[in-house]
């Protein structure tokens, strides 16, 4: 078993022994030492990759694997990383974990509950290590699918109408990406020959003008959908809040991040001209999810409404940086991609813990409660200012990557496109401040005198999210380098 | 002929065999014991279906009448293991639910009966087998739709059935005998190449399609379906949706691939129009349906406009997705099925409404159910996510891009309603939900293999690639 | 073959009696009514067969075989077609089509 | 000689603070205290050793001051150029607040150790202080443009979490709110303008940003943009993020609430330190403001600085609380500085107003951040801010009383005080370019006097209410460093600044000029008589002087309804008519379309449902008139 396989044949083990587990406590400790390995494994990707990489390996993918499975569609199993999946896998497993810890007490169907969050798990996993359409294609929707039960089992509110829409709306999207798979797949041989859906053999070859303007908005919407993309985005704001809170941690931190890296990795390195031709209309789309998710976020009254625009409006940040195109927005999205990821899980984990005590999500309910649970107002207080991109947190750094890199372009178009997202920033601070203000500062209440303090689960679930924000914000030029290597070979096709 | 030759019948002389040998047992078993002929007919079949295992040479019989080949050999296998699994939910049935047990034994004989005309239909080289095919596998079945002869639903849904299949037999005639007029012959090997693009030659064709179309519930033919499947005994209803579908799927393939081969340019245009036709109706329909069986009926429609789309491909791609997603859906819809008929067994429940909760007080159907569901509606890891999907790369490897958006379109559609009694059973609790039961071994076992198969049979890529291997029936 | 009547007469007539049977199945309001129209239509389907034997390929017999396996086939079917609709009539006194639409939509 | 220990400056400032707000429960109310001061003292020496070394032994190379990068760590790679450096740069600029900032952060340090005592937040308050120390340092040492502006944010948030400090009381948080906010709405301009210019000059570094052949070759390329250079247009959004953060009309209105905050906070962030970055960094950037296009961006601050001067001394005479008196006459001495940047020249003497502005913001730290603590100490006795719950104060705070005069008479530009030199050498410097400057600069000296005194007669003198708790000096922790800074106030004015500082980084010598010098002391005096008059006893002469002046008072009571107009564009523009509608478009018409599309497949499903009639004899009609229709169509398509 190769080191990139075992990402998603450990999951299923954690999965058939937790069906043979008996018992709360023992479901739990299973997932969690499940994930744990899982998460040592990710660590050990890491090391292992910059040692390969440390030996001079130049080629794009480390450590491939190439299966051959159904021969006549010469459908591949085949694997592969670069340093963007390996760090994409990282921040799966680290949220996975937290999550596990988050949802330590979940007391419905707790066996079914880490079931199909390891399914899920897998499902990204498997997305993010494969090189070929079709493999990768099943393990997005692998992913999808676990999020209907999820959110309609373990969600509150309007669960039933808000896990519909989702999954709904997700696996329409699907839909439309498969198109554009397909049409990838037929003109993936001019020559005659067996096509393929290995990405890499179709990059090797200049698909015609015709073909990459007509399947990269399919591409594009595709996966422009699961990453909230304007106007798709409508089943995020739903979803998250009627999610329960791991959930909403990992569809925010992980789930969503498919999209962007999607895009980045078929959408625009297998049809540069068809980025070319499509770029600006989608920067239009993007930067309206970036201004308008803010904007939106400043009326809402649910934090995890909140939090669901402020993803759209981070989110829209990333595709804005990908449509940007150079080497240094590149870098800015995919940290921005793991900064959102970090940083919203850790808010939504936030929001769980602290739903969890005062049983409303409604900010004008609460008032005060850093006085009462002094840990987990702080943590929330450092949770939005990193959300709010303060430097020391992840989201500087991805932020300025992103606009210094969108600062090459030295056309109106792109100056305005520029300093609107850059204005998101401020509209940012108006919502998260505003909601720290609301909730944790101000007069305290009464009925929130003798909530618990904060528990080890709790604290655990959070603080590894907290590390890694800090991390990244303290120490960019190590993420950027792993970065940087490996985007080089795909600006340099556009 | 040889001995040899006549051994190209062996599904068809073993099963008649079988017929036979389950009706000499059922005069000799005394009448209070009847349900060992259950026990009798399911052990036969098993057998027989061991030996559909053994390869068999290709070729022909009676001047090209009856033939066969390693596709139909496999199409025949994967027929028996799905009847075997319907027989096991039948013998559930019939020693639960019928008042008069004498009766089991007849079930088995009509049943069989019905399958052997699938045989024939399958395995037609003339317009003269496919027709006796037809009804034979047709005339029985509506026979076993009246059976619970104090249902009134169940008489209902026979007499239309067989009206209708009546009716579409005239149809089916009046087709052929043009056919006939237009070619001068009624075997398929004659026909070959002389069938010029003319009024005539294409009315034949959609007579003669329609017929056909009413079996595989293409609309505007399939209206039917939802009545007869809701008023039947469930088994019957899981039958017609899946073996009786899944022969017709297969000889109008046959035909239209090979035979008619010279008016392919005429019959794209039919079945890209049915199939969005039958795409778009059998998913509305199956929107609104609160009886379970209704609500499979129109979903099977629905299914069989996405087979269809597979057809507008007429090559080996075509020829195996369209084989493959026929398998992944005869289990898909078994498994479906089976799960309704244990509950409407036990309780007598069949509205979507009455599933509330069901995963609380019994995991293990539910989970089946929702298997059969996600596979149905295209799910990976199920099996039906790949069915599906080689059903989309056969249409769009031709470049009907825009049919496999339609498609994809209505995928999204059936995902609502499937996840709707996914809804029901997982997300939903009920005050008065069904309460736990244990169903009996025959219907355990089928709905083991089942889950086993749904989960196995996708990911297992050999299959996959033995239905492609003999499927280049189609050159051209 | 008749002497002074060509195919597409006999073809006509043929196509007429077909319509006459759907016309007749769609309209009547008794089952057994709709049987009669069924066999208006098998029959005309069988004489379809015969007369383009004769007519155009008189070299082989199919379409004659042909039409001897739609009638015997039409008999079957009438049997059992009769069988159900004796049950139903057992069960709810009524051969009327208007009594047999209780599952719909 | 190796340098890279200046980087200790950075990082004591960091553990104390990481120390204190990772522990923050374990470590106790006095001992977090301790850590604080003493991080700050080595801090402070640490400092003041730097700043020493590099006046005194190497920063002077060849009769010109160096810029010397100490250290430099690259933390963010772009391009082979452009990169995000951690560093340490000393030049001039940056010693000079080597002095000012650890000095001011060490008193009020020392001062918060009474002034906090029994406060529930106490340790927090020293991580923060800390957290500010740092992230203020760090901002004077940046080498790089991006790392003023990292720090920039820092300073900001730490400004923030102090400001809410009492995080209990509403109007703490809508300040700290207003304050960030605000804050962050500018640095957008900061941050714009910074990538504008990066984008051109293709680096951040300071090294090369400000040397002259860079700046040669920068200015004329580039786009204009209505009628001005790209380049100047980034300089002017550079100058909105420092006028955001110096509080320069109109981005002032969160410095007066921000006095929310605990009295020492506003002392040092709020007086004395943060409020001048943005002086600073026109500082920085000087070279490139005033070579660029002839100056325009620098013309901009020259008259923002004007105006704010005046604007903010008129708002001052008419408040109450005595923390938002000095509130506004912070805002009105940093647009001396701001006014002094702009009517800069660059070489040699004509570099008067450059070595002005930042004497007069040296000598401003102290004196200022002497008058908060002063008001701080005022405020610890009496338990209010309003200056109408005291009087007669003398009596019973005598430290207080007399430093509070020094600074007083320092800010009133009195000799031999320190405000005297600085704010004359701005005169004297406004008088050579414009006499308009000048004059709008006299005579709101004049008017600093003035509420100056207000404010003194009034706390100190006056008539004595009836207290009911008696006022008391303050412990010793808080009148040592009112001593400190009292003596700095008083003499800090000696030092020869123009030896240390000027545009061109070549010292030079300055000149009295006696007759302007008289002119300024002459108004003061004039102020502080009027005041003396008014306010040396109770009487209603003050009174009667606000109603002559009628709705002008009013209006600057109000000050100018400013606050009204920002809450009128965000409350009824921003949340009512933009963000509202979003939020309504984004659920009713966007999500609407999506429900929308799924309700109509529900509707389309209930309309055909009459297909299915469940007649069989309609299903027969159906089945033969398709077969019938399917032919048709196809024969049409045969043709």
């Amino acid at each position: 078993m190769d080191i990139l396989s075992l990402f998603v044949t450990v999951p299923i083990l954690t999965v058939i022994v937790l069906m043979f587990a008996k018992g709360k406590k023992q479901y739990r400790v299973v997932a969690l030492v499940g994930f744990i390995i899982q998460t040592l494994m990710s660590f050990n990707l890491i090391y292992q990759y910059l040692h390969v990489r440390a030996l001079g390996d130049k080629s794009i993918m480390v450590f491939t694997k190439d299966l051959l499975w159904f021969a006549p569609m010469n459908i591949h199993y085949a694997i592969g990383v670069d340093g963007i999946s390996v760090l994409m896998i990282v921040l799966t497993s680290v949220i996975v974990l937290a999550g596990i810890f988050i949802s330590w007490d979940v007391d419905d169907l707790p066996k079914e509950f880490f079931i199909s969050l390891i399914v899920l798990a897998t499902g990204v996993f498997g997305f993010f290590i494969s090189v070929d359409l079709f493999t990768l294609f099943l393990f997005y929707e692998l992913a999808v699918i676990p999020m209907y039960l999820l959110i309609g089992i373990w969600g509150s509110g309007p669960r039933e109408y808000a896990s519909m829409k989702l999954t709904l709306m997700l696996m329409g999207a699907s839909a439309v990406l498969l198109i554009g798979i397909l049409g990838l797949y037929f003109h993936s041989a001019p020559n005659g020959g067996p096509h393929t859906f290995n990405i890499f053999e179709i990059a090797k070859l200049n698909l015609p003008v015709g073909v990459q303007r007509l399947f990269f908005p399919f591409i594009f919407v595709g996966f422009g959908t699961i990453s909230a993309l304007f106007p798709f985005h409508t089943w995020s704001p739903d979803g998250h809040s009627s999610a329960p809170t791991a959930v909403s941690m990992l569809h925010a931190g992980v789930l969503m991040k498919m999209g962007g890296y999607g895009i980045f990795r078929i959408a625009m390195y297998l049809m540069p001209q068809g980025t070319h031709f499509w770029t600006n209309f989608f920067l239009v789309l993007a930067i309206t999810g970036v201004v308008y998710g803010a904007f939106a976020a400043i009326k809402q009254t649910d934090l995890k409404y909140i939090n669901a625009y402020s993803s759209v409006s981070h989110l829209g940040l990333v595709l804005v940086g990908l449509l940007m195109i150079n080497q240094i927005a590149w870098k800015g999205a995919m940290l921005q991609t793991l900064s959102h990821g970090f940083t919203t899980a850790l808010l939504f984990a936030l929001i769980g813990v602290v739903y969890g005590r005062t049983h409303t999500r409604i900010i004008s309910k609460m008032s005060g409660l850093l006085v009462f649970i002094p840990v987990i107002g702080i943590l929330f207080v450092l949770a939005g200012l990193a959300n709010l991109g303060l430097p020391g947190f992840s989201g500087f750094v991805s932020e300025m990557n992103i606009f210094v890199g969108a600062f090459q372009h030295a056309d109106t178009f792109h100056r305005i496109i520029t300093i609107l997202a850059a204005s998101s920033i401020v509209i940012t601070a108006v919502y998260i401040l505003r909601v720290v203000g609301k909730i944790m500062m101000g007069p305290t209440m009464k009925e929130y005198a003798n909530l618990p303090g904060i528990t080890w689960y709790e604290k655990t679930g959070t603080y590894i999210l907290m590390i890694f924000i800090v991390l990244i914000g303290t120490l960019p030029f190590w993420f950027g380098n792993i970065l940087s290597d490996s985007i080089r070979p795909f600006i340099e096709r556009l | 002929m040889n001995w040899n030759q006549i051994l190209l019948m062996r599904n068809e002389i073993v099963l008649t065999l079988i017929i036979l040998l389950v009706l000499v047992s059922d005069l000799i078993v005394k009448d209070n014991r009847k349900k060992i002929i259950s026990n009798i007919a399911i052990g036969l079949f098993v057998i027989h279906m061991l030996i559909g295992f053994i390869p068999m040479p290709e070729g022909s019989l009676f001047g090209g009448m009856y033939r066969t080949n390693h596709l139909i050999f496999g199409f025949k296998i994967i027929l028996n293991v799905g009847v075997l699994l319907i027989l096991l939910q039948s013998a559930s049935w019939l020693h639960d639910k019928l008042q008069d047990t004498t009766k089991i034994g007849e079930f088995y004989i009509i049943l069989f009966s019905s399958l052997l005309g699938i045989y024939f239909m399958v395995s037609s080289g003339h317009f003269l087998i496919l027709y006796m095919g037809l009804e034979l596998s047709v005339l029985p079945i509506s026979a076993l739709a009246a059976y619970e002869v104090y249902n009134r639903k169940s008489s209902e849904a026979a007499i239309k059935l067989i009206l209708s299949a009546a009716i579409s037999s005239g149809v089916f005639l009046f087709g052929i005998s043009i056919l006939y007029a237009v070619s001068g012959s009624l075997y398929f090997d004659d026909i070959l190449g002389k069938l010029p693009i003319s009024y005539f030659s294409v009315m034949g064709l959609v007579f003669f399609f329609s017929g056909l179309a009413f079996k595989i519930s293409l609309v505007p033919f399939h209206l039917w379906t939802a009545d007869v499947y809701e008023g039947a005994p469930t088994p019957v209803s899981n039958y017609l949706s899946v073996i009786s579908k899944a022969g017709a799927v297969f000889i109008l393939m046959v035909l239209l691939f090979i035979t008619m081969n010279t008016l392919h340019d005429i019959w794209i245009y039919l079945v890209y129009g049915i199939t969005v036709l039958t795409m778009f109706i059998g998913n509305f329909f199956a929107l609104r349906q609160e009886n379970m069986k209704r609500f499979l009926a129109f979903s099977s429609v629905a299914q069989a406009g996405f087979i269809l789309m597979a057809m507008v491909s007429a090559n080996q791609a075509g020829v195996s997705s369209v084989v493959y997603f026929m398998a992944i859906y005869i289990f898909s819809n078994i498994g479906a099925f089976g799960v309704v008929e244990a509950i409407s067994m036990k309780t007598g429940k069949e509205n979507m409404k009455d599933y509330a909760g069901l995963y609380r007080t019994n995991p293990k159907l539910s989970l089946v159910l929702m298997l059969s569901l996600f596979s149905l509606a295209g799910i990976p890891p199920v099996a039906g996510f790949f069915g599906k999907f080689f059903l989309y790369t056969a249409a769009a490897g031709q470049g009907f891009y825009v049919l496999v958006f339609i498609a994809v379109v209505n995928v999204t559609i059936s995902l609502y309603y499937y996840l709707k009694v996914i809804r029901e059973a997982f997300l939903r609790t009920s005050d008065t939900p069904i309460a736990y039961f244990k169903s009996d071994n025959y219907m355990k076992v089928s709905l083991a293999i089942v889950a086993v198969i749904l989960l196995v049979i996708g990911l297992y890529s050999p299959f996959y690639d033995y239905i492609y291997s003999v499927s280049n029936i189609v050159n051209f | 073959m008749i002497e002074g009547v060509s195919i597409y007469e006999i073809l006509t007539l043929t196509t007429t009696v077909f319509f006459i049977g759907v016309y007749g199945f769609v309209t009547r309001k008794n089952l057994m009514a709709m049987l009669i129209s069924i066999e208006l239509i098998l029959n005309s389907a069988a004489i379809n067969f015969v007369v383009v034997n004769k007519y155009l390929f008189p070299a082989k017999m199919d379409g004659d075989i042909f039409s001897i396996f739609i009638i015997a086939i039409a008999a079957g079917e009438t049997a059992l077609a009769l069988a159900i609709i004796i049950n139903l009539y057992r069960l709810i006194m009524s051969v009327k089509t208007k009594d047999l639409e209780t599952m719909k939509h | 000689m190796d340098l890279s220990y200046t980087v200790l400056i950075l990082i004591i400032p960091l553990f104390v603070f990481l120390l204190l707000g990772l522990f923050f429960r374990r470590i106790k109310a006095p001992l977090s205290g301790y850590i604080g001061v003493a991080g700050l003292t080595v801090t402070s020496l640490i400092s003041f050793f730097v700043a020493f070394e590099y006046f005194f032994k190497i920063g002077m190379v060849d009769g010109a001051y160096q810029k010397i990068v100490a250290f430099k760590f690259v933390w963010l790679h772009f391009t082979s150029t452009m990169s995000i450096s951690i560093g340490v740069m000393l030049d001039p600029l940056s010693a000079v607040m080597l002095i000012v900032v650890p000095l001011v952060s060490w008193m009020v340090h020392i001062y918060s150790l009474g002034y906090m005592k029994g406060d529930r937040g106490f340790t927090r308050f020293y991580a923060f202080l800390s957290l500010f120390t740092f992230s203020m340092l760090g901002l004077v040492l940046a080498s790089n443009l991006f790392e003023i502006y990292i720090f920039w944010e820092l300073v900001g948030v730490s400004s923030y979490s102090l400001i809410g400090f009492y995080y209990e009381k509403p109007s703490a948080v809508l300040a700290a709110k207003k304050a960030f906010i605000v804050t962050r709405f500018a640095d957008l301009g900061f941050l714009i303008g910074l990538l504008i210019l990066s984008y051109y000059a293709k680096t951040f570094d300071f090294v090369n940003l400000t040397s002259l052949t860079f700046i040669h070759n920068l200015s004329g390329i580039g786009t204009t943009f209505i009628g001005l250079s790209v380049i100047t247009w980034a300089l002017i959004l550079i100058f909105v993020g420092g006028a955001g953060k110096s509080a320069m009309f109109p981005l002032h209105i969160w410095l007066p609430d921000a006095m929310e905050g605990p009295t020492p906070v506003s002392a040092l962030i709020h007086a004395a330190t943060m409020v001048v970055a943005g002086v600073f960094l026109v500082a920085r950037l000087f070279p490139l403001y005033y070579f660029i296009e002839g100056g325009i961006a620098l013309d901009v601050v020259t008259v923002v600085g004007t105006f704010t001067i005046l604007f903010a001394a008129i708002i001052a005479i008419t408040q109450h609380d005595i923390k938002r008196v000095l509130a506004f006459s912070t805002i009105s001495q940093i647009g001396y500085m701001m006014l002094a940047l702009g009517i800069s020249k660059y070489e040699g003497p004509e570099g008067l107003g450059y070595m002005a502005a930042m004497f007069h913001l040296f000598t401003h730290a102290m004196f200022k951040a002497l008058l908060f603590l002063g008001a701080g100490s005022i405020i610890h006795s009496v338990h209010s801010n309003y200056m109408q719950d005291m009087g007669g104060l003398r009596k019973y705070m005598p430290i207080t009383h007399i430093t509070f005069l020094i600074a007083a008479l320092a800010i009133s530009g009195i000799p031999p005080f320190a405000g005297f030199f600085s704010k004359d050498a701005i005169l004297a410097a406004a008088f050579e370019h414009h006499k308009v400057v000048w004059f709008t600069g006299w005579f709101v000296a004049g008017l600093t006097a003035f509420y100056m005194f207000r404010l003194y007669f009034r706390i100190f003198w006056w008539n004595d209410p009836k207290y009911e708790h008696t006022p008391h000096e303050s412990p010793k922790s808080m009148t040592i460093p009112l001593m400190v800074l009292a003596f700095m106030a008083a003499f800090s004015g000696f030092i020869p600044f123009s030896h240390f500082v000027s545009p061109d980084y070549v010292p030079f010598s300055e000149h009295m000029e006696w007759g302007l010098a008289g002119a300024s002391v002459g108004i003061g005096l004039v102020g502080i008589i009027l005041a003396w008059i008014l306010y040396k006893k109770e009487n209603d002469l003050s009174t009667r002087f606000a109603l002559a002046f009628g709705l002008f008072y009013k209006w600057a009571y109000h000050k100018f309804y400013i606050d009204e107009l920002y809450m009128f564009v965000t409350k009824e523009i921003i949340f009512k008519h933009i963000s509202a509608p979003f939020a309504w478009f984004d659920r009713h018409v966007v999500d609407g379309t999506m429900n929308g599309i799924g309700n109509s497949t529900v509707w389309i499903s209930e309309k055909i449902k009459g297909l299915q009639s469940g007649r069989v004899q309609d299903y027969a009609m159906y089945f033969v008139s398709g077969a019938t229709v399917i032919s048709m169509i196809l024969w049409f398509l045969i043709k």
